[in-house]
C-alpha cells in the first residue's frame, strides 16, 4: 500500500425496504462506520441495489475521490456482481469492492434489535478493515467449447437437445435406457387437453434420431466429468445391447424367431404388467429403432447353448453380436444440461394401502399402461383377477405430503388421477369412480376447467386421506372386495366404501442414483434429494457450477409444460455462454511468489486439479491459473507462506478476524 | 462485569458453496438463532489456515466454528478432507493450550441444511455460555509481559556485564 | 441369558396365567427373568390422562431400579407397561420439562435414571435373541392343524416398537408357524381390543372386542393368540355381554406363551389355562 | 316451530390462546401443521361413538374452542391405541394431544359427575400413589361404586367367574417402598404441570434471548 494513494472508503448500508431496517438501526450503523479509519463517506439508503443506489456510489467515487467501496446489504451470492459493476462504472477496479451480508446473516435471523445492530457493527468493522488490502484484479476469460452434452432423454432432454440443435449447436444426447422418451412415452393421454402423448412425443423422438446436429447415445451413461465451464471432458459408457446399432434396421424379425415361443419375462416398459422375450424392443416407437437382448434371460448369453434362431432370422444383416462389450467415448463440450428425471414412489412402502398384498391394487402408472391401446391389455381396464371393475377408487398423495415418506407434493397426481378417471369414465361410463383427495391442486392453464369437467362427468370426490385399504368386510356387499376406510371430512363422518379396483396415485422421488449423479456433475441437492437450482426464482435452471444446467423433474416434481419450459430455458442459458464465446471467471486463483517458495512440494498433492507443477529448473512450484479453481487449499498448507489467493489473501482474512472481534 | 449474562463471541469460517449458502437459506427461511456468531466467508473449508483459528482465539473469540461441505460433497473435490486433517492436529494443540474441546467445532453443513446452521449455532452458543469466556487476549498479555520481563532481566544482566567489562 | 423382568400389575391379577406360562417357557429356552425388586405400577395410560410428569415418575422409579441391576435389558410382557416404560425413556430424552421433574422426584430418594436401559417385549427377545430355530428345537407337541388368528393389539407395535412393522407385524405369525400351527389371514391384527373402555364405557369397548372375535371366527380361526393381558381379558371375559348385545362369537384367546408351553409339552394347568373363561380343551388335540 | 340445531360460533365462544397452550405441552407441538386430512378419524377404532371425530377435535383445539373440546365425549373415548399417531402424515402425536386435553378437562372439572373414564383415571392415580401397584379387581369395584353401582350388579357373573378362576384379588397389592414413592411425588407436587411457556408463540430462539 506504500506507493498507493491514501485509502478513501465509501460505505453504504442498505435498508432493503424494511428487511434490514426493521431489525438493524441503519442510521446508527452509518454513523458508526463514519468514524472508522479511512472511511471518507458513509451513507444509509433505502434500496442500494436500485439504479439510484448504484448511481449514488458512482457519484461519490468521483466527488469524494473514493478508492474502496463497502456495501452492507444482502448476501454477496445475490448482489456482489451488481455492486462490482457499479464500482467499475464509477471508474474503479471492481475488486476494490467488498460486501457485508446484513440481511440473510443478520436481520432475518435475529429477533433482538440492539443485538442485531451490535452484530452489524462487528460485521462492517471487519469489511472496512479488510477492504484497504484489496488489490486491482483482472477478470479471467475462458473460451467456451460450442458443443453441449444433454444427459437424459425424457421430454426435458429431448426438448433441450432439439432446441440447441435447431440453433445449430452440436449436441450429444445420452440416455441410459435402450430408448429415449422417458416417462412421457408411457403415458396414454396428457392432461388437461387429453391429446395423445405418443402423438406429440414420437415426432420429437424421431427428429432427435435424424437431426444432423444430434448424436444420440441410448443405453449409455456418463461415467466421468473433468474440466470446468466451457471445457468439460466427458467419458460416456455404452452398455452392450448385443445388437450392433449401426447394422440393425429395426425389422424386428428376430423377436418372433427367438427360441422362447411366447414372451415370459416381465416387461419393464409396461410396469411388469405384460411380458416380453429376451430379445425385444421396449415399445413400437422406441428410438432408436434397435432391438436389444437381455443377458439375464437370453439362453445363449446365459448358457451358451441355444440354436440362435434370432441370428438366423437376422440373416446377412448380421446385427446380432453376442460378443459385444462395454465401449467408451471421450468427448469435449462447453456446457452440460442434466435432465435425468424422477423415480415413482414405491407403493409397497405404505402397507396400509395393500399394494402387493391385494391383486387389484394398482399404481397410477400401471393403469396408465393399461389404458393405453398399445399396452398390455390393449386399452381395457381389468383387474389382476381378469374382471372389469364396476367401481374404481383413486387414492391421491400416496407417498406425497407425508412426513413418513415424502413431504413434498407430487404436483401432478391430482391432475393425473382426474385424467385417468375421465378416461375410465369414457371407456366405460357405468363405472363408478371415486377420487380420495386431501386438497385438489389444479393450478395452471386449463386445469380448473379440467377439474370442473371431472365433477360434471360424475366422478365422486371425497375429501379425506384414506386410512386403510382392507379386505375386512362388515356388510354383505363388502365381501370379497377392497374396502376403503376414510373420513369424509366434508360430510363429517367416517365411511367405508367397497371397490373392485384401487388405484394409488404414487408420488415422485429423486432418482435412486441422484446423489451419484450430483457428485459426478458437481451439483448440490436440496433436502428432499432433487438437484438444487442456483436461485429458486431468478436462476431456476442454473446450478452452483457454471456450465452445468438442470431441467425437468430432476430439479423437482413438475408436469410436462413446466418441464418443456425449463428445458427450453436451460438450452437458452447454454446458448448464452456459447454465443458469448467466452466466460469471465472470478479471479480468485492462487499464485506463488517464486522468491519465497522453498520448493518443499507440500502443495503438489493437495491440488485436485493438478494445477500446481514443480519446475525442475528453478526447483520451485508454479500454478497454472487456467486450471486453478480458487479453493485455496494450497494457500492454507504452504509452510513458507509463499502462496497467495486473490480476494482471500492472508492479510485480508486476518483483518477481517480482527475486525469482527474489535467491536464489543 | 455487571449482571448481564455472558455472551460468547464466535468467529465462524463458512465455505462459500455449502455452509455459507445454508446460512443464506436460514435467512431466507427466517429461522431465528443466537446473534453471537460472525461469519467470514472463504471459498472452501480447505482455505482455512489453522492460524486463522488461533488468531481468532488470540484476539478475543470465545469459540470458532468451521463449516464445510459434507464428505464427498466438496465443490473442490476434497478441500473439506484437507481441513479435517488439519483440524485433528489442531485439536491436540488446543488441548495443550488448555482450550476446551467444544470451543472449536467443525461441522459439515450442506447448502440445504439451513436448520442445521440454526441448531449448531444455538447449541454452540449455549455450550460457550456455560463454559464462560476464554480470555485468551488477557493470557497473551500476561505471556507477553513475562517475556518482556525476561528480556528486561537479560538486558540488565548484559548491561552489568558490559559495565564490568 | 438373563434379563431384568417387570411383570406389571395385571400379571399378578387378572393376567396371572400370562406369567404362569411365560416363566416356564423362558426357562426351557434358557432365559432367566429376574423380577425387579419392589417394582411399582408403570403408570399406565390412566395416569397419563391425569398428570404426565407423575406418570413418568412412576415409570422411572422402575427404570432406575432396573438400571441398578446391570442387566442388558428390561423385559416386560404387558403391552401397556411396554409402551409406558418406552414412552418415559423417550420423554426423558426429549422433553426437558418432564426429565427435570423426574430428576427432582428421583433425586429426593437418592435414585437416578439415565434412560439407558432398553425396554423389550418377550416377543422381541424370542424372535431376535433366541431365534425361531432354537424355539423349533424345543417343540415336542407341534400345534398341527390348529388355525391361529395372530392378534398383536396396539401398544407393542405402536408407536415406539422397533422390532416389528407397525402396520404389518409378522413376529407373532412367524412364531405361531414355528410351533407348527396354521396362521389365518387376519386383517385386524393391530386393531384395538377396546382397552379400558370395556370397563368404563362398555358399549364402544365391547364393540371393539366383538369385531375382533367375529372376524377371527369368519376367518376360520380356532383361537386368537395374544401378547397382552388386557387384550386377553377383553377377548375372553365378555362373551356373555357380547352375545346378548350382538351375537355369540365364542372363541378362546390364548397368550402366545401358553401356545409355546403346549407345544413344548407342558400340561395345561402348568400354563394357567384353567383360568380362562372360554375353554380351549376341545380345540387342542395335543393337550388331551 | 322449527328449533335450530346448528349454531353460529362467535368470537366470544373462543378462549384465545387455548390452542397455543396445548401446543406447548410435550408431544403436542406439531398440531400447528395439521392439514385436516382425516386419517386419524379413519383409523380410529371407536370413532363411531364420538361426537366429534378426532380430526374435528384437532381443528377445534387449534381454533381455541376450549369449551367444545373439553366437554366433548371424544377425548374420553380415546383408548390410547396410537393408530392415529402412527398414521398421521404430519407426524402429529394425536394420542398425546388427547392426553393433554383429558388432563385439562380433569383439572378444570369439565366432565359429568358420574362419568366413568375420568373417575377411573382418578381412582387409578390414587391407588397407584397410595399402594404403588394396581389391584384391578378392587380398582374396578371402586370405580363402579363411584359412578354407577347398578352397573356393578350387572357384572356379578363375570366377577364370580374371575373369583372361581383365581383371577380376582381380594387384598390390595402393596409395595414396600410406599414411603419412598410418596416422597418422590411430594417433591414435585404442584397442582398444574408447568411447561414453562418461554417466549411468545412462534418464537424460535431457545435460550438465546436476553
Amino acid at each position: 500500500m506504500k506507493d498507493e494513494p491514501e485509502i478513501r472508503i465509501g460505505f453504504y448500508v442498505c435498508h432493503c425496504g424494511t428487511n434490514i431496517a426493521a431489525m438493524i438501526d441503519c442510521q446508527a450503523v452509518a454513523r458508526y462506520a463514519a468514524q472508522l479509519p479511512f472511511v471518507a463517506v458513509s451513507r444509509d439508503y433505502k434500496y442500494m441495489c436500485s439504479d439510484p443506489g448504484q448511481e449514488l456510489i458512482q457519484r461519490d467515487i468521483k466527488e469524494h475521490a473514493l478508492n474502496r467501496i463497502v456495501v452492507a446489504s444482502c448476501s454477496p451470492l445475490l448482489h456482489e456482481h451488481t455492486f462490482r459493476n457499479a464500482t467499475e462504472k464509477g471508474g474503479l477496479n471492481p475488486y476494490f469492492f467488498h460486501m457485508v451480508n446484513l440481511r440473510e446473516h443478520n436481520s432475518w435471523v435475529h429477533s433482538d434489535g440492539s443485538k442485531a445492530t451490535a452484530k452489524a457493527f462487528a460485521q462492517i468493522r471487519a469489511a472496512i478493515a479488510r477492504v484497504p488490502h484489496h488489490k486491482a484484479l483482472e477478470v479471467l476469460q475462458v473460451p467456451i467449447h460450442p458443443d453441449v452434452l444433454v444427459v437424459g432423454g425424457g421430454i426435458a432432454g429431448i426438448h433441450a437437445a432439439l432446441t440447441l440443435a435447431n440453433a445449430g449447436k452440436k449436441v450429444y444426447l445420452v440416455e441410459r435406457e435402450p430408448t429415449i422418451g422417458g416417462h412421457m412415452a408411457k403415458f396414454d393421454k396428457t392432461f388437461p387437453t387429453l391429446d395423445c402423448a405418443a402423438c406429440i412425443l414420437t415426432p420429437k423422438m424421431s427428429q432427435v434420431k435424424s437431426h444432423p446436429k444430434i448424436t444420440l447415445w441410448s443405453f449409455s451413461e456418463v461415467v466421468k466429468l473433468d474440466g470446468y465451464v466451457g471445457n468439460y471432458q466427458i467419458t460416456v459408457k455404452h452398455k452392450p445391447r448385443y445388437v450392433n446399432e449401426d447394422l440393425c434396421v429395426g425389422c424386428l424379425e428376430c423377436i418372433p424367431a427367438c427360441v422362447f415361443k411366447t414372451p415370459k419375462f416381465p416387461d419393464e416398459f409396461n410396469q411388469n404388467l405384460g411380458k416380453r422375450k429376451p430379445v425385444y424392443i421396449p415399445f413400437p416407437q422406441a428410438t432408436p429403432q434397435v432391438v436389444l437382448i437381455d443377458p439375464e434371460v437370453c439362453l445363449n448369453l446365459k448358457t451358451g447353448k441355444c440354436k440362435q434362431t434370432c441370428v438366423e432370422a437376422c440373416g446377412d444383416r448380421q446385427a446380432i453380436d453376442f460378443d459385444q462389450r462395454e465401449t467408451f467415448d471421450d468427448i469435449k463440450v462447453g456446457n452440460v444440461i442434466v435432465a435425468t428425471g424422477f423415480k415413482t414412489f414405491d407403493a409397497h412402502r405404505i402397507p396400509q394401502y395393500g399394494y402387493g398384498a391385494f391383486p387389484n391394487v394398482f399404481t397410477s402408472l400401471e393403469v396408465e399402461r393399461m389404458i393405453n391401446t398399445s399396452g398390455p391389455t390393449s386399452g381395457a381396464i381389468v383387474g389382476r383377477d381378469g374382471k372389469h371393475p364396476d367401481t374404481v377408487g383413486f387414492i391421491l398423495c400416496v407417498g406425497s405430503r407425508d412426513e413418513k415418506t415424502n413431504k413434498w407434493c407430487s404436483r401432478t397426481c391430482c391432475m393425473h388421477s382426474m385424467k385417468l378417471a375421465q378416461l375410465i369414465k369414457e371407456h366405460c361410463p357405468r363405472t363408478e369412480v371415486y377420487i380420495f383427495y386431501m386438497d385438489i391442486r389444479a393450478p395452471g392453464k386449463g386445469a380448473e376447467e379440467f377439474y370442473d369437467k371431472s365433477l360434471r362427468m360424475g366422478i365422486r370426490f371425497i375429501r379425506g386421506r384414506v386410512a386403510e385399504v382392507t379386505d375386512w368386510a362388515v356388510t354383505p356387499e363388502e365381501e370379497g372386495r377392497l374396502v376403503v376406510r376414510c373420513e369424509d371430512t366434508m360430510a363429517g363422518f367416517v365411511r367405508r366404501i367397497p371397490f373392485d379396483m384401487i388405484v394409488l396415485a404414487i408420488g415422485k422421488e429423486p432418482q435412486a442414483d441422484a446423489q451419484d449423479v450430483r457428485r459426478l456433475f458437481n451439483m448440490s441437492c436440496g433436502t428432499e434429494g432433487f438437484f438444487l437450482e442456483r436461485h429458486p426464482k431468478l436462476a431456476p435452471v442454473s446450478t452452483f457450477t457454471d456450465g452445468i444446467f438442470i431441467a425437468g423433474a430432476c430439479q423437482g416434481p413438475k408436469d410436462i409444460p413446466d418441464t418443456v419450459a425449463q428445458a427450453g430455458a436451460a438450452a437458452a442459458e447454454a446458448m448464452v455462454l456459447i454465443d458469448q464465446g467466452h466466460i469471465e471467471i472470478e479471479p480468485n486463483t492462487a499464485h506463488i511468489s517464486e522468491v519465497d517458495c522453498s520448493g518443499c512440494k507440500s502443495c503438489l498433492p493437495l491440488c485436485p486439479y493438478t494445477a500446481i507443477a514443480f519446475i525442475e529448473t528453478t526447483k520451485k512450484a508454479s500454478i497454472n491459473a487456467a486450471l486453478c479453481k480458487g479453493c485455496g487449499t494450497c494457500v492454507a498448507a504452504c509452510p513458507s507462506g509463499s502462496i497467495t489467493q486473490n480476494l482471500f489473501e492472508d492479510d485480508e482474512i486476518f483483518s477481517e478476524i480482527a475486525g469482527v472481534l474489535a467491536y464489543e | 462485569m455487571n449482571n448481564e449474562p455472558f455472551e460468547p463471541r464466535i468467529v465462524a469460517f463458512f465455505c462459500n458453496w455449502c455452509t455459507y449458502t445454508a446460512a443464506d437459506l436460514a435467512g431466507v427461511s427466517r429461522l431465528k438463532y443466537a446473534p453471537n456468531t460472525r461469519v467470514i466467508r472463504v471459498m472452501c473449508s480447505g482455505r482455512i489456515d489453522p492460524q486463522f483459528i488461533l488468531t481468532a482465539l488470540a484476539k478475543g473469540a470465545d469459540g470458532v466454528l468451521i463449516g464445510g461441505c459434507h464428505p464427498n460433497d466438496c465443490h473442490y473435490a476434497e478441500g473439506n478432507y484437507k481441513m479435517l486433517r488439519r483440524f485433528q492436529l489442531l485439536k491436540r494443540l488446543l488441548q495443550d493450550f488448555g482450550v476446551e474441546e467444544s470451543r472449536v467445532r467443525l461441522e459439515w453443513i450442506s447448502a440445504a441444511e439451513g436448520d442445521k446452521v440454526k441448531s449448531v449455532i444455538n447449541e454452540m452458543t449455549e455450550q460457550l455460555r456455560a463454559l464462560g469466556p476464554l480470555g485468551m487476549p488477557a493470557k497473551f498479555a500476561a505471556w507477553d509481559q513475562e517475556v518482556e520481563e525476561l528480556q528486561h532481566q537479560v538486558d540488565e544482566a548484559s548491561e552489568t556485564e558490559a559495565a564490568h567489562a | 441369558m438373563k434379563y431384568a423382568y417387570f411383570p406389571g400389575c395385571s400379571l399378578k391379577g387378572t393376567g396371572r396365567s400370562y406369567e404362569e406360562s411365560l416363566l416356564p417357557v423362558m426357562r426351557i429356552l434358557g432365559i432367566e427373568l429376574e423380577e425387579l425388586r419392589d417394582w411399582n405400577c408403570c403408570g399406565a395410560t390412566a395416569y397419563m390422562s391425569v398428570d404426565e410428569t407423575k406418570a413418568c415418575v412412576l415409570a422411572s422409579r422402575n427404570l432406575a431400579i432396573a438400571e441398578k441391576t446391570g442387566h442388558r435389558a428390561l423385559v416386560t410382557p404387558c403391552s401397556a407397561c411396554y409402551l409406558v416404560l418406552n414412552k418415559t425413556q423417550h420423554y426423558l430424552k426429549e422433553v426437558p420439562a418432564i426429565s427435570n421433574g423426574v430428576g427432582k422426584a428421583l433425586g429426593a430418594v437418592g435414585l437416578s435414571c439415565h434412560g439407558a436401559m432398553p425396554v423389550r417385549h418377550p416377543l422381541d427377545i424370542l424372535l431376535n435373541e433366541v431365534g425361531l430355530d432354537a424355539i423349533k428345537q424345543k417343540v415336542t407337541h407341534p400345534l398341527t392343524g390348529v388355525k391361529i388368528a395372530p392378534y398383536y393389539g396396539c401398544q407393542i407395535v405402536r408407536p415406539y416398537a422397533t422390532f416389528d412393522n407397525a402396520y404389518q407385524p409378522t413376529t407373532l405369525d412367524r412364531l405361531c408357524e414355528a410351533l407348527g400351527a396354521t396362521v389365518a389371514h387376519y386383517p385386524l391384527k393391530t386393531r384395538c381390543c377396546g382397552g379400558s373402555l370395556t370397563g368404563t364405557m362398555p358399549e364402544p369397548g365391547l364393540h371393539c372386542a366383538y369385531q375382533l372375535l367375529k372376524e377371527a371366527v369368519k376367518r376360520g380361526a380356532d383361537l386368537l393368540a395374544t401378547v397382552c393381558p388386557l387384550c386377553q381379558f377383553n377377548l375372553d371375559g365378555y362373551h356373555d355381554q357380547i352375545a346378548a348385545k350382538w351375537e355369540p362369537v365364542r372363541l378362546p384367546t390364548l397368550y402366545f406363551t401358553q401356545l409355546m408351553g403346549l407345544a413344548f409339552g407342558l400340561a395345561p394347568t402348568q400354563l394357567g389355562l384353567q383360568r380362562h373363561l372360554v375353554p380351549m380343551k376341545p380345540l387342542l388335540p395335543v393337550t388331551a | 316451530m322449527i328449533e335450530y340445531t346448528r349454531v353460529i360460533k362467535h368470537e366470544t365462544d373462543r378462549v384465545p390462546g387455548f390452542g397455543a397452550e396445548v401446543m406447548r405441552a410435550p408431544g403436542c407441538e406439531k398440531l400447528a401443521s395439521c392439514i385436516q386430512c382425516g386419517t386419524c378419524s379413519g383409523v380410529c377404532p371407536v370413532s363411531i361413538y364420538m361426537d366429534f371425530t378426532p380430526r374435528q377435535i384437532m381443528a377445534l383445539t387449534r381454533a381455541d374452542f376450549k369449551d367444545d373440546v373439553l366437554r366433548s365425549r371424544t377425548i374420553w373415548l380415546c383408548v390410547s391405541c396410537y393408530a392415529c399417531t402412527t398414521e398421521c402424515p404430519r407426524k402429529i402425536r394425536i394420542t398425546d394431544i388427547i392426553y393433554e386435553l383429558k388432563q385439562r378437562a380433569i383439572q378444570s372439572g369439565y366432565y359429568p359427575e358420574h362419568f366413568a373414564v375420568p373417575v377411573l383415571a382418578r381412582e387409578f392415580t390414587d391407588m397407584a400413589r397410595a399402594n404403588g401397584r394396581i389391584t384391578e379387581s378392587l380398582l374396578v369395584m371402586r370405580m363402579y361404586l363411584k359412578t354407577n353401582w347398578l352397573a356393578a350388579l350387572g357384572m356379578w357373573r363375570l366377577g364370580l367367574k374371575l373369583m372361581s378362576t383365581g383371577r380376582f384379588s381380594y387384598t390390595p397389592e402393596k409395595i414396600e417402598g410406599r414411603a419412598e414413592l410418596e416422597k418422590m411425588f411430594a417433591a414435585i407436587d404442584t397442582p398444574i404441570p408447568d411447561y414453562s411457556p418461554s417466549g411468545a408463540p412462534g418464537e424460535e430462539t431457545k435460550g438465546t434471548q436476553p
